[in-house]
């Protein structure tokens, strides 16, 4: 088995990480603080290399002065006066701009995808299971949608529709939080993968025993957690 | 002391559950049990709409994951690049790489591709990889219309204009196939493609996480989202169908013994509730 | 110059934007200022704090990891908004409250909320500087951390969660839960619909934290834009009969208008 | 210089692009316009890169400054910083070894963690709600063995049944919910082009 100092290195950091699993030690916050100064790095590394094929090289090599460009930088440096109170105004021009672009892509988006899309209802007289299917979704949809308005008691008719659609919406949502467990299952399970193969398998054996040791500590010497 | 009284207070019970989900899980990855394997049909159907991209068709694979949910998008990730490569070594397809979300989604592209042998195939003409281009949203929407103009350089600094490949794709309509994967919500992705896609006939398939499926439900049945990967059950599934078995099969028998564990302790603890609610103590 | 299957879509979304103006410019006028239902999260709220009194137990209050100037601020910004009734609350039953500030530029914004509760509340000498507890910019490890920490050691008697909320919706109402406390929890987010349902006894689920909001302030604008979004969703309700009837005839005029 | 910092200005950055854009989806004109507004929201975005990086820089350089409590974790931090981004230039290998191996996995293991924790936080937790939420628990249940990869060996009716479930009263409640969240957005838009939505412009 040829030990090379890369998976020694990754199994080193991935056990200061789990450390915390039994409880916030030093080893932990050294891996934490580690990881934010490595992400710091690759980012500022990317944006610079962007900054460079985006800003640096039209306006400086090609040398396109007059384009719409220069007014895009220009408020890109505003946004980074954001750091310094007095100037901190001037970065609500920029943000402005993003959010006006951010919006303006989104509600394009949601008229369609989210509103028309599904709205348009299936036939109830296909027959069979197809009938009942398209029945259910039409009811859970509409008396959903009943629950979600506000500016009008639940009483009497909507009342009675928005109670339906409360219930329609727990079973989405229990079925939603299944699902979600099921992920969080599959998170843990995957990173398990590497602690299984060769290298990480000591990491693991370690981390049973103690496992295992803490537990019949508990046992036997401490009377109450 | 009852037994009942004896397990809350001697035994930490965050511990002991953990223990037990150690020794079920390095069991079956040491000595694979080999339990059946359920294809779900989008996955089936996300197989055969990638394998029906016609000769020299354009497909576009957006990998927006994050570290943590490498776990598991990514079987179903390097299963996906892998057969879109083979479609470029048999029908010449060509394949766009790109990132719009986080740095990380192309750091953990490029762990998908290394597992693709590349061997034979030219950078430029076969596939481009045009890396992490910040914006989201706006980027998903500006590649609909005009791609060259919001990734000017690829990832290796060349400008898009200069690449052989890309000469004549720049807007849905040179598209065939649109890939993401992503581990934040997809309805940003159907969004901006859906009704251009769903015009103009291009499939969408989108790899998540399971917990986001029932979110995607109903763009699946309104016919925007075309077909989706169910994160790594669907990506063990993929695996089998191109019939190159690798990191998410090997989970499959970790995830069930984990599985049932879990489905074991919800339904003792919730019969222990109410158990308890019918004795009448809240 | 509207080219097919655009003209549906530009008339929905006129519609829909006309009656979103109308409404609120009638509330902003008084002319119509909607008056929001109960929300079962918002009558709690004085149960809560008042349990927490009798048990002599603090308060963790939360607005997740949105800050202020990103696109999650409508939502944290709804969500301290009905904070700031909770710290109320708490000022008139001398009831203290923790919060976990994760954003620089909120730490300003959060003290003056919890200060002004307690002076409002009539009892500014409970106020403390460490009630709002700044932890390093934007680590949401950080915050799952801080939250983990202080539920298990502290046990307060409620934890109220609401804004633009991740994956420290699922820690901190798991915490709770486990400690038994009583627990309020509301973000648009559709992620995390399940979690806040199964875990909290409060819940607020998707647009309801908007209009919890909206009834807290009692500021007409937001209120009209509650009252819009009602006459919107009617009109989506409209829609669905219509698409139904429609489709069970067989006609194929719900697709040609779609093509249109 | 007093009528440069008021938000007509903000609001009026905020609509022309909006309104570019806008016009490009129902008329199909404008779409040069439309793909340079996109390029410049693209390109803002790399300036917010930068800044988030000079701010975290600037809060550990003031702890070490001023010797606050957990001074040796940000010097830890700004020395993988420097070193790490140094090599970029000098070292490229070793760059990509800390990136694509170190920072990865460990970034993996650090939210691996909160996976396990949540392992056993859902059945403590899940167990002291009121019994409303039955209907709750049948529809977790049916999620868990619907994903279980093993499902047909315990009974093959759960595919089936929990297909159903996925597609029909699942899509049903999640329906109302998108139509909810979208209708919430374009009325977050009509209330920011009125002035009402101040911080969304990073007031």
């Amino acid at each position: 088995m040829s030990f090379d100092w890369g998976t020694a290195a990754e199994m080193a950091l991935v056990l200061m990480a789990w450390s915390l699993l039994y409880r916030d030690n030093v080893f932990y916050r050294v891996a934490e603080n580690l990881t934010i100064g490595w992400f710091m790095a690759m980012s500022l590394v990317i944006g610079l290399d962007l900054l460079r094929t985006r800003v640096y090289n039209p306006l400086f090599i090609e040398g396109r002065w007059l384009s719409p460009l220069i007014i895009v930088t220009i408020l890109g440096l505003f946004y980074l006066l954001r750091l310094y109170r007095e100037t901190r105004w001037l970065a609500r021009w920029p943000i402005s701009l993003m959010a006006g672009v951010a919006s303006a892509v989104a509600v394009k988006g949601v008229i369609y995808a989210q509103i028309i899309r599904l709205v348009t209802m299936k036939s109830w007289a296909v027959g069979g299971l197809e009938t009942i299917n398209n029945i259910i979704i039409a009811v859970f949809t509409f008396t959903g949608l009943c629950y979600f308005i506000f500016t009008k008691e639940h009483r009497g008719v909507l009342g009675y529709l928005a109670g339906f659609g409360r219930y329609a919406l727990m079973i989405c949502f229990g079925w939603t939080a299944g699902t979600y467990l099921m992920s969080l299952i599959s998170m843990s399970v995957g990173h398990m993968q590497t602690l299984m193969q060769v290298p990480g398998i000591y990491v693991s054996a370690v981390a049973m025993i103690i496992l295992i040791i803490g537990i019949i500590y508990d046992i036997k010497v401490k009377p109450k957690i | 002391m009852s037994f009942r009284k004896w397990i809350s207070e001697r035994i930490n019970q965050d511990r002991t559950i953990f223990l037990i989900y150690l020794l079920l899980i390095a069991i079956p990855m040491l000595r694979p049990i080999g339990l059946p394997l359920p294809i779900e049909e989008p996955t089936r159907k996300a197989y055969e709409l990638l394998e029906k991209v016609p000769k020299g068709g354009v497909i576009v694979l957006v990998s927006d994951e994050g570290f943590p949910s490498w776990a598991e998008l990514g079987p179903g990730e390097i299963a996906v690049y892998r057969h879109a490569f083979r479609k470029v070594r048999q029908d010449g397809c060509k394949v766009i790489m790109l990132t719009c979300y986080e740095i990380a989604g192309m750091i953990l592209g490029e762990r998908a591709l290394s597992y693709v042998d590349l061997t034979g195939l030219k950078y430029g003409e076969d596939w481009v990889q045009l890396g992490y281009i910040p914006g989201y949203e706006a980027v998903l929407a500006a590649m609909m219309t005009d791609l060259k103009s919001i990734a000017p350089v690829d990832k290796f600094g060349t400008p898009t204009k200069d690449i052989p490949m890309l000469k004549n794709i720049n807007s849905i309509d040179d598209y065939d196939f649109l890939y993401a994967c992503t581990y934040t919500a997809m309805d940003v992705y159907i969004r901006q493609w859906g009704e251009k896609a769903l015009a103009k006939g291009v499939p969408i398939v989108i790899n998540m996480l399971s917990g986001t499926v029932p979110l995607a439900m109903p763009y699946y049945r309104a016919g925007t989202l075309t077909a989706y990967l169910n994160s790594v059950v669907a990506g063990a599934g993929y695996e089998l169908l191109i019939g190159q078995p690798g990191m998410g099969a090997a989970l499959m028998d970790a995830q069930s013994t984990a599985h049932i564990l879990a489905i074991a302790l919800i339904i003792f603890v919730q019969g222990l509730f109410i158990l308890r609610l019918m004795g009448g103590r809240r | 110059m509207i080219p097919a299957g655009k003209k549906f879509e530009l008339i929905l979304f006129l519609v829909l934007l006309g009656l979103l103006y109308v409404a609120i410019e009638l509330s902003r006028r008084g002319i119509k200022v909607p008056k929001i239902r109960e929300l079962a999260a918002l009558q709690a709220i004085p149960e809560v704090v008042g349990r927490a009194a009798e048990l002599n137990r603090p308060v963790h209050i939360s607005t997740g990891i949105g800050g202020l100037s990103d696109e999650w601020a409508p939502m944290t910004i709804a969500g301290m908004a009905i904070l700031r009734n909770v710290v109320e609350y708490c000022g008139k039953l001398g009831v203290p409250v923790k919060y976990f500030c994760i954003r620089a530029h909120m730490l300003p914004a959060m003290q003056d909320l919890v200060r002004s509760g307690y002076v409002k509340g009539g009892r500014p000498e409970i106020y403390s500087e460490d009630m709002v507890e700044f932890i390093g910019d934007g680590q949401q490890r950080a915050l799952m951390a801080a939250m983990m920490g202080y539920i298990t050691r502290e046990k307060p008697a409620a934890n109220i969660l609401l804004g633009a909320t991740f994956y420290e919706t699922y820690i901190s109402l798991g915490c709770g839960a486990v400690q038994g406390c009583l627990q309020i929890a509301g973000t648009p987010r559709l992620y995390y619909q399940g979690i806040l349902v199964a875990l909290a006894d409060y819940p607020l689920i998707g647009q309801e934290l908007y209009a919890a909001a909206a009834k807290v302030t009692g500021n007409p604008p937001d209120l009209g834009s509650i009252a819009g979004q009602d006459y919107n969703t009617v009109v989506c309700l409209i829609l669905i009969v219509i698409s139904t009837i429609l489709a069970t005839i067989g006609s194929a005029l719900w697709n040609m208008l779609l093509k249109w | 210089m007093l009528s440069l910092r008021r938000r007509e200005i903000c609001i009026l950055l905020y609509i022309i692009p909006a309104a570019i854009i806008l016009i490009n989806h129902f008329t199909g004109e404008l779409s040069a316009a439309t793909s340079e507004v996109l390029l410049w929201a693209s390109t803002l975005a790399t300036f917010a890169i930068l800044l988030g990086v000079i701010n975290l820089f600037q809060h550990h350089i003031t702890i070490l400054a001023r010797r606050r409590r957990e001074w040796p974790y940000s010097t830890i931090l700004l020395a993988s910083f420097i070193v790490t981004f140094a090599f970029n230039y000098i070292y490229p290998t070793g760059y990509d070894f800390v990136i694509n191996r170190l920072l990865a996995s460990l970034q993996m293991a650090l939210l691996a963690y909160v996976g396990f924790y949540s392992y056993t936080l859902f059945f403590r937790a899940s167990g002291t709600k009121n019994p409303y939420v039955l209907i709750l628990l049948i529809s977790i249940l049916l999620g868990l063995f619907y994903n279980l990869p093993m499902r047909d060996v315990i009974w093959t009716g759960w595919g089936p049944l929990g297909k159903w479930v996925n597609d029909v009263p699942n899509t049903g409640g999640m329906n109302a919910l998108v139509i909810g969240v979208g209708i919430g957005t374009i009325a977050l838009f009509i209330r920011t082009i009125l002035g009402y939505e101040e911080s969304y412009l990073g007031g």
